[in-house]
């Protein structure tokens, strides 16, 4: 059992748990934080990734840049999700996705 | 190493664990909380993965901006604002009015 | 010329982030600039690719596997080339458009016009916002990001395209703020998250096997291992889920039918093929050794349902911009029967699934065409008329006729019925079906075409009835307007008139190499 | 100018043009329609005219091929058999645009009716001039859009229901018919018309499939054709307007379903591949029991056009028919009646639309009398009622004695049999009306009315016109089948080509 | 407790079915994870070899502002798209100041008056610092912004005071800069988003900047934007 796999098998699990959370939790905010997790679970790989890759004690630098990238990509769009919801809660006061037809 | 390798099993198993929480918790302000807490031990683990500046990124814009964003939307979403980000009354009344 | 690759992506970023800054009314002026600027250049490009070949660019100079790659071949060019001209359409279609949302929404002239116009009170005025003003920029922008992902070549970046392509395609749908769009927008933004996260998801899995990102590379590797495996599941399930097909197709009708008609008309027409484009790009190229026949078999069945489950519902949607969105669904389905037509089934060194391949890809570009004309045709309906009631369009056929010959046209191609493009993508598909003895693949092909008929025939018939009820005048409507849903379907018909050329574009640096000889003759 | 290249397209643009430009006119712009459709039909006419020199006096051939996918084209080409189509539609097409002239003026939507109208005669002749399968699929499937509109034109709940079923039945049959297509062009590649067929080399290996592909192909065409049992969309497809259901019987629909087998068994299977596969038996038995079974329904039809409606299907599977039988006489009157039923159906469709416009009679019992007080129109519909019973020398008598010649060379004695409880029937169901219609009682009432109305003629030239000029040449192509252009001649060409390989 | 959530979660039986898709899911990925193998270099070769030519010497700032430049000024748009998407959402062509601004009390107000500019001061070290080391723009713009963001929460006025043309020209400096210079440099006949090598840790920092100024202003503007209502003026234009 080394370093690389205990990250690696958590960030499975991570992701495994939080894919769990979006089906099965219906409070938008609940839906939301797991989708950031699960981006964290990924990025999380990632960087183990680029631990793995090391060379002389030099991380992969690629890895990284990609996880950079990541979160903020992750963050824009979580926070765009939130401003969504929360406009969608003033509106009509639900805390969950309704459509009007009721349908899917 | 081996006191290395508990010190990332013990903190793996936490992070699992507070994943697990942040979706379960009962109450929302414990679950977004919780969900800090995830971020800046997501970056703990970075920083022993040897990524500082992205664990920096972490605990700066995933654990306390979205945190942040977070705690202020659940504090609309259940009609209680978090303390800190209590508004003035006229502001904090219009949050109630859809609730159903 | 060698250089529209790079400039076809700059072009609208351009334009639309002037559009943002200048902001007010001339964002229309640099938006429709942008659009024909853009168009021109996604033509140079075709033309480019069409005698050049391939077009590979190093981004910053750094070669590949340090830099990112662009890559235009002929797929890429068809691609780039339909969104050029189904844009420019819709484009020229929103100037009017907006123009008229605009005006519903500006208050009347205050006396004095140079003031800036303050709402609310305190410092905290705003200037008057309009639809049309923010419509512009982000339009541009989703263009642009459909051009990144066509081009892209490397798996990182065609992730990051892909948010691109989602903010952008959220941002328009809540363009105007009403509540079923902002519930369909968050739901489509939520189901497009978890869609990229797999994805993400994959490329690290791809990235941690080997050790590369250039899609090219990728290629040349055949990489066969578990993770790549598991990788291609992923991004594949990802991918699916932002390419609607059933059942991941649950955020699209609300997102679709509730934004504003040119939005709705982008979203159907080229969003939505921006995922299945790279679906199709990462299986038949990255994960070629990695499928199966039985998991292809499988897309085709989920394709198949959605055909028959899409169109139903269509059917029996009262709402036109509904039943054009579940016509979406059904379409998708059908873009997805290629899968197992032109998968490992059979001979893998068989004429027949470059065929499959070829029609799937033109079933594409003549959805595009089609489905924009048709949500263009429902924008100019419930504008004019203010609801989209398919039971209540009863005499409308007489008061806009050219909007339902455009109708009629596009619902040829969507029902496959030659002279149309749409006859063309079913052409292939069915002749590699019945080819390679997949003949559950043609009753689906046919039957599909069956119910398009079905709801497209709703449409005209009600349209065509005879007027029993005493309507109100309908708000006029543009000529302009009018003028660009019968373009987007004559479009549609004459891809299906000349088919020779595009098909011949798509040839160029495609997958199936040795199997292209055998289909010349 | 390589005139061999752009006539057939002129030909197909001379409609359609007209049709784009029709659709952009409002409905009050009635001189530049009217001049903009006899324009266009004049120009199919002259160009018609031109090639039938070219092809008959000079032997030559006219084809036009252009790039449609990797290793097809779309093939237009001018030979004898496609000239016949040519010729019957573009003659009938300018008759019944003026006649549609009279018919509609006044009435709404008249731009949609005539734009649709001209995309018809556009799609039929494309599906005259089709020298391959794929040409003449796409032609076939477009005819079957374009004439939706003309059908549900009125708008009413019954129209609506009419094109209802006439969509499902020609989509269906469409689709059967692209199947077929697909499924031999992959066994044998791009398929082109030629006479004596061109996929014989498939017979050793693929028995069956070709068999299971006529009958697709068949089944596919069958619809057009209104072979029973996939007729029943014809006589409900009456509800259209007048000009519409003449078009629909005489030239369009119809005849492209026959008109399709006719290309299928001699062009692409050929005779002596149908021989083998022993499919003629069966699409002789069809056509057969629909000539009788149509015949039937129609002494039962009291509505004149529904009468009408049957009497179609019943006439047109004699086309089928004859072209099951295989024998040169049977070819010579299989290809004839393409034409001359063409012709003289469209005379009694004309009476039936002149009888409703101008007395408002649709029953045959409110027939009795009129030829009085409209002597004209029923002189133009007893020559057709008389064509279609088959009474020398009309050209209905041309036809039926090929055929009958014909079923004697092929040893099927039954359809003589077939043949003549046709004509009786035929008669049975014609007669009537032209005794009621000259020698009953007349309604005086209505008489009164109508006929001040039309001051000078009793229905208005336009009308008139037509029917008597299609009645005429019915006429004439009996009296002058001998003649080296007549449509006899013609099929004779057409039969000799087809019967050189056996 | 009112905080808990007021809706059931999914029913029984789905949430059977999610967990076998979740527990199918994690065996999945662990094989996956457990077939790679344990030693491998990546790209890290590849990077190192070249690092000197990219104008820093902090691999990862190399990468995302060099190598890869392209996937972060595309990234820039994501979050600018982001931040715009939030002010459709208004109908604002700005935000809204924070309403009648309140004594955060003498502790707090001091604890600003502190934190403040000691952001500030980290986020520009943390930008300085990412052309060698850990730090970058990224995290500095992450800094600053939540200062601005502390500085408008504790009742000061801060991003309300942007005049919308000021808050557009932040959210798209990032974006719109980087743009610009490889425009510049492309037109002049450069290889798109090359830098002259002399030139390029120069173009870094200024990219860096800018992109930094850009993140601030976009985390607030998505934090303000996202209450819809956060102006005690009530629905701002257009939504009367």
């Amino acid at each position: 059992m080394s370093e690389f796999l205990i990250y690696a098998l958590v960030a499975a699990a991570l992701f495994a748990i939080c894919l769990h959370g979006i089906i099965t939790r219906r409070h938008i905010l609940r839906k939301i934080l797991a989708l950031n997790m699960m981006g964290s679970a990924v990025f999380l790989l990632l960087i183990t990734i680029a631990e793995r890759n090391q060379v002389d004690g030099v991380a992969d630098p690629v890895p990284h840049a990609m996880v950079l990238t990541g979160i903020v990509v992750a963050v824009s769009a979580t926070a765009f999700a939130l401003a969504l919801a929360r406009r969608y809660h003033a509106q009509t006061g639900h805390t969950e996705l309704h459509d009007e037809d009721g349908s899917t | 190493m081996t006191i290395d390798l508990l010190f990332d099993s013990i903190l793996a198993l936490t992070l699992a664990w507070l994943c697990w929480r942040v979706l379960s918790a009962p109450d929302l302000f414990k679950a977004v909380v919780l969900f800090i807490a995830f971020g800046l031990l997501m970056a703990l683990a970075w920083v022993r993965l040897n990524a500082p500046d992205i664990a920096l990124a972490e605990a700066a814009i995933g654990a306390g901006l979205t945190g942040a964003l977070m705690l202020d939307a659940a504090g609309q979403m259940t009609g209680r604002s978090f303390p800190y980000f209590r508004k003035p009354e006229p502001a904090e009344q219009e949050v109630d009015h859809g609730e159903p | 010329m060698s250089l529209a690759g790079i400039w076809v992506i700059l072009i609208p970023l351009i334009c639309g982030l002037a559009a943002f800054a200048v902001g007010g009314r001339s964002a229309r002026v640099i938006g429709l600039i942008g659009a024909g600027l853009t168009f021109l250049l996604s033509g140079l490009l075709v033309l480019h690719v069409w005698q050049s070949g391939v077009w590979i660019y190093q981004l910053g100079g750094w070669d590949v596997p340090l830099g990112i790659s662009l890559r235009a071949d002929g797929l890429s060019a068809f691609l780039i080339g339909m969104t050029g001209a189904v844009g420019l359409g819709i484009s020229l279609y929103a100037v009017r458009y907006f123009e008229d949302e605009d005006e519903a929404l500006t208050p009347d002239p205050s006396p004095d016009p140079s003031a800036p116009l303050r709402t609310g009170a305190g410092r905290g005025g705003t200037e008057v916002w309009l639809p049309g003003t923010s419509y512009w920029p982000l339009w541009m922008l989703l263009w642009a990001s459909l051009n990144v992902l066509f081009l892209s070549n490397d798996i990182f970046n065609l992730y990051v395209g892909l948010e691109l392509l989602t903010l952008a395609s959220v941002a328009l749908i809540i363009l105007q703020r009403e509540q079923a769009a902002i519930v369909a927008g968050l739901r489509y933004l939520l189901a497009a998250f978890l869609g990229s996260m797999a994805y993400l998801l994959g490329v690290a899995l791809i990235y941690a096997d080997a050790g590369v990102l250039d899609l090219g590379l990728l290629a040349d590797a055949e990489l066969t291992g578990t993770a790549t495996q598991v990788a291609g599941g992923l991004m594949a399930v990802g991918l699916l889920l932002k390419a609607a097909l059933f059942p991941l197709h649950f955020w699209l009708p609300a997102a679709h039918s509730s934004a504003p008609a040119p939005v709705s008309a982008a979203l159907s027409a080229l969003v939505v093929k921006g995922a299945f484009y790279l679906l199709i790009r990462l299986w038949f190229e990255v994960f070629e050794s990695a499928g199966t026949v039985s998991v292809e078999q499988m897309i085709g069945a989920l394709g198949a349902v959605a055909i028959v489950v899409g169109s139903f519902q269509a059917i029996r949607q009262a709402r036109l911009k509904l039943m054009i969105a579940y016509s979406t669904v059904a379409q998708v389905g059908y873009l997805f029967i290629m899968i197992p037509l032109a998968g490992s089934f059979g001979d893998p060194e068989a004429s027949w699934r470059f065929e499959a391949w070829t029609g799937g890809l033109y079933h594409a570009l003549s959805h595009g065409f089609a489905k924009a004309s048709m949500f263009l045709a429902a924008g100019v309906l419930l504008s004019a008329l203010g609801h989209d009631r398919v039971w209540h369009l009863a005499g409308s056929a007489s008061r806009f006729p050219v909007i339902y010959l455009s109708f009629g046209i596009a619902g040829m191609s969507l029902m496959g019925l030659p002279p149309s493009a749409g006859f063309v993508g079913k052409w292939l598909m069915l002749r590699s079906a019945v080819e390679s003895g997949q003949w559950w693949w043609v009753v689906i092909l046919l039957v599909g075409g069956l119910l398009t008929a079905g709801y497209v025939a709703i449409v005209l018939s009600q349209a065509i009835q005879h007027d029993v009820e005493e309507h109100t005048e309908p708000h006029p409507v543009p000529k302009l307007m009018t003028v660009m849903v019968f373009a987007l379907a004559a479009m549609s018909l004459l891809l299906g008139l000349r088919a020779a050329e595009p098909l011949e574009l798509l040839e160029i640096g495609a997958p199936f190499q040795t199997l292209m000889s055998m289909v010349e003759d | 100018m390589d005139w061999g290249f752009w006539l057939p397209q002129i030909m197909l643009f001379s409609s359609l043009i007209p049709a784009l430009v029709i659709f952009l006119l409002r409905d009050e712009q009635f001189w530049l329609r009217t001049s903009l459709n006899l324009g266009g039909s004049a120009v199919k006419l002259v160009l018609a005219g031109i090639m039938a020199w070219g092809v008959l006096a000079e032997g030559r051939t006219y084809e036009a091929s252009l790039p449609f996918l990797h290793n097809q084209e779309l093939v237009l080409r001018v030979e004898p058999l496609s000239l016949m189509l040519v010729g019957l539609s573009s003659v009938l097409w300018f008759i019944t645009t003026i006649y549609a002239i009279g018919y509609l003026e006044n009435s709404p939507n008249r731009t949609r009716f005539f734009g649709f109208f001209s995309l018809c005669v556009t799609a039929t002749i494309g599906i005259a001039l089709a020298g391959n399968l794929i040409t003449f699929l796409i032609f076939y499937e477009m005819l079957s859009v374009v004439t939706y509109p003309l059908v549900v034109h009125r708008g009413t709940p019954a129209a609506l229901a009419a094109g209802r079923t006439y969509l499902l039945y020609t989509l269906g049959g469409g689709v059967l018919l692209l199947l077929g297509i697909i499924w031999l062009q992959v066994l044998a590649g791009p398929v082109s018309f030629e006479p004596g067929g061109t996929i014989d080399f498939l017979l050793d290996d693929h028995r069956t499939e070709l068999t299971v592909i006529f009958g697709l192909l068949i089944a596919g065409l069958g619809v057009k054709a209104a072979i029973v049992p996939l007729h029943r969309w014809l006589p409900e497809a009456m509800i259209a307007p007048a000009p519409v259901s003449a078009l629909l019987h005489a030239v369009a629909v119809v005849k492209a379903g026959a008109y399709g087998i006719v290309r299928v068994v001699y062009d692409v299977y050929g005779l002596e591949l149908s021989n083998q596969l022993n499919v003629l038996l069966p699409l002789a038995l069809f056509a057969g029991f629909t000539i009788i079974y149509g015949s039937v329904r129609a002494l039962g039809e009291f509505d004149l056009k529904r009468r009408l409606a049957y009497s179609t299907v019943s006439q047109v599977s004699y086309i089928a028919l004859g072209t099951a039988l295989l024998g040169p006489a049977a070819t010579v009157g299989a290809t004839v009646h393409l034409i001359h039923q063409g012709i003289m159906k469209i005379t009694l469709f004309f009476c039936a639309g002149v009888f409703a416009e101008a007395r408002h009679i649709h029953d045959i019992r409110e027939m009795s009398g009129v030829g009085r007080s409209m002597p004209l129109t029923m002189s133009a519909f007893t020559l057709g009622a008389f064509g279609m019973i088959g009474v020398p020398p009309l050209a209905g008598f041309v036809s039926k004695w090929y055929l009958g010649i014909g079923s004697l060379e092929s040893n099927a004695p039954w359809v003589i049999v077939i043949l003549v409880a046709s004509s009786v029937m035929n008669a049975a169901y014609f007669l009537p009306i032209v005794y009621k219609g000259w020698f009953g009682e007349p309604h005086e009432e209505i008489d009164v009315v109508e006929a001040e109305r039309f001051q000078v003629a009793e229905a208005p030239w336009s009308l008139l016109g037509p029917a008597l000029a299609t009645a005429g040449i019915s006429l004439l192509a009996g009296l002058l089948a001998a003649w080296a252009y007549s449509p006899l001649s013609l099929a004779e060409i057409v039969a000799n080509q087809r019967m050189i390989s056996p | 407790m009112e905080n808990r959530d007021p809706i059931p979660d999914s029913g029984p039986i789905v949430r059977v079915l999610s967990i076998i898709l979740g527990l199918a899911l994690f065996g999945i990925l662990a094989t996956a994870v457990l077939e790679l193998d344990v030693e491998a270099t990546g790209l890290t070769d590849t990077v190192m070899e070249r690092i000197g030519e990219s104008g820093v010497d902090h691999p990862p700032t190399a990468v995302l502002l060099n190598f890869r430049a392209y996937d972060t000024w595309l990234e820039v748009a994501v979050l600018l798209l982001a931040a715009w998407g939030a002010l459709v959402l208004r109908q604002a062509t700005r935000l809204p100041e924070q309403p009648a601004a309140r004594s955060p009390g003498p502790v707090l107000d001091w604890l600003v008056r502190m934190l403040i500019p000691l952001a500030i001061v980290t986020g520009v070290y943390l930008l300085w610092r990412g052309t060698d080391a850990p730090g970058g723009a990224f995290q500095a713009g992450g800094v600053i912004g939540a200062a601005l963001l502390l500085l408008r929460l504790s009742g000061y006025r801060s991003i309300g005071l942007f005049s919308a043309a000021w808050l557009r020209g932040s959210l798209l400096a990032g974006f719109a800069g980087f743009m610009a210079i490889a425009t510049l440099l492309f037109i002049t006949g450069w290889t798109f988003l090359e830098y002259p090598p002399a030139w390029a840790g120069l173009i870094i920092v200024i990219v860096e900047l800018l992109i930094t100024w850009s993140v601030a202003v976009s985390f607030v503007a998505l934090f303000v934007a996202a209450r819809p209502d956060d102006s005690a003026s009530g629905p701002v234009g257009g939504e009367r």
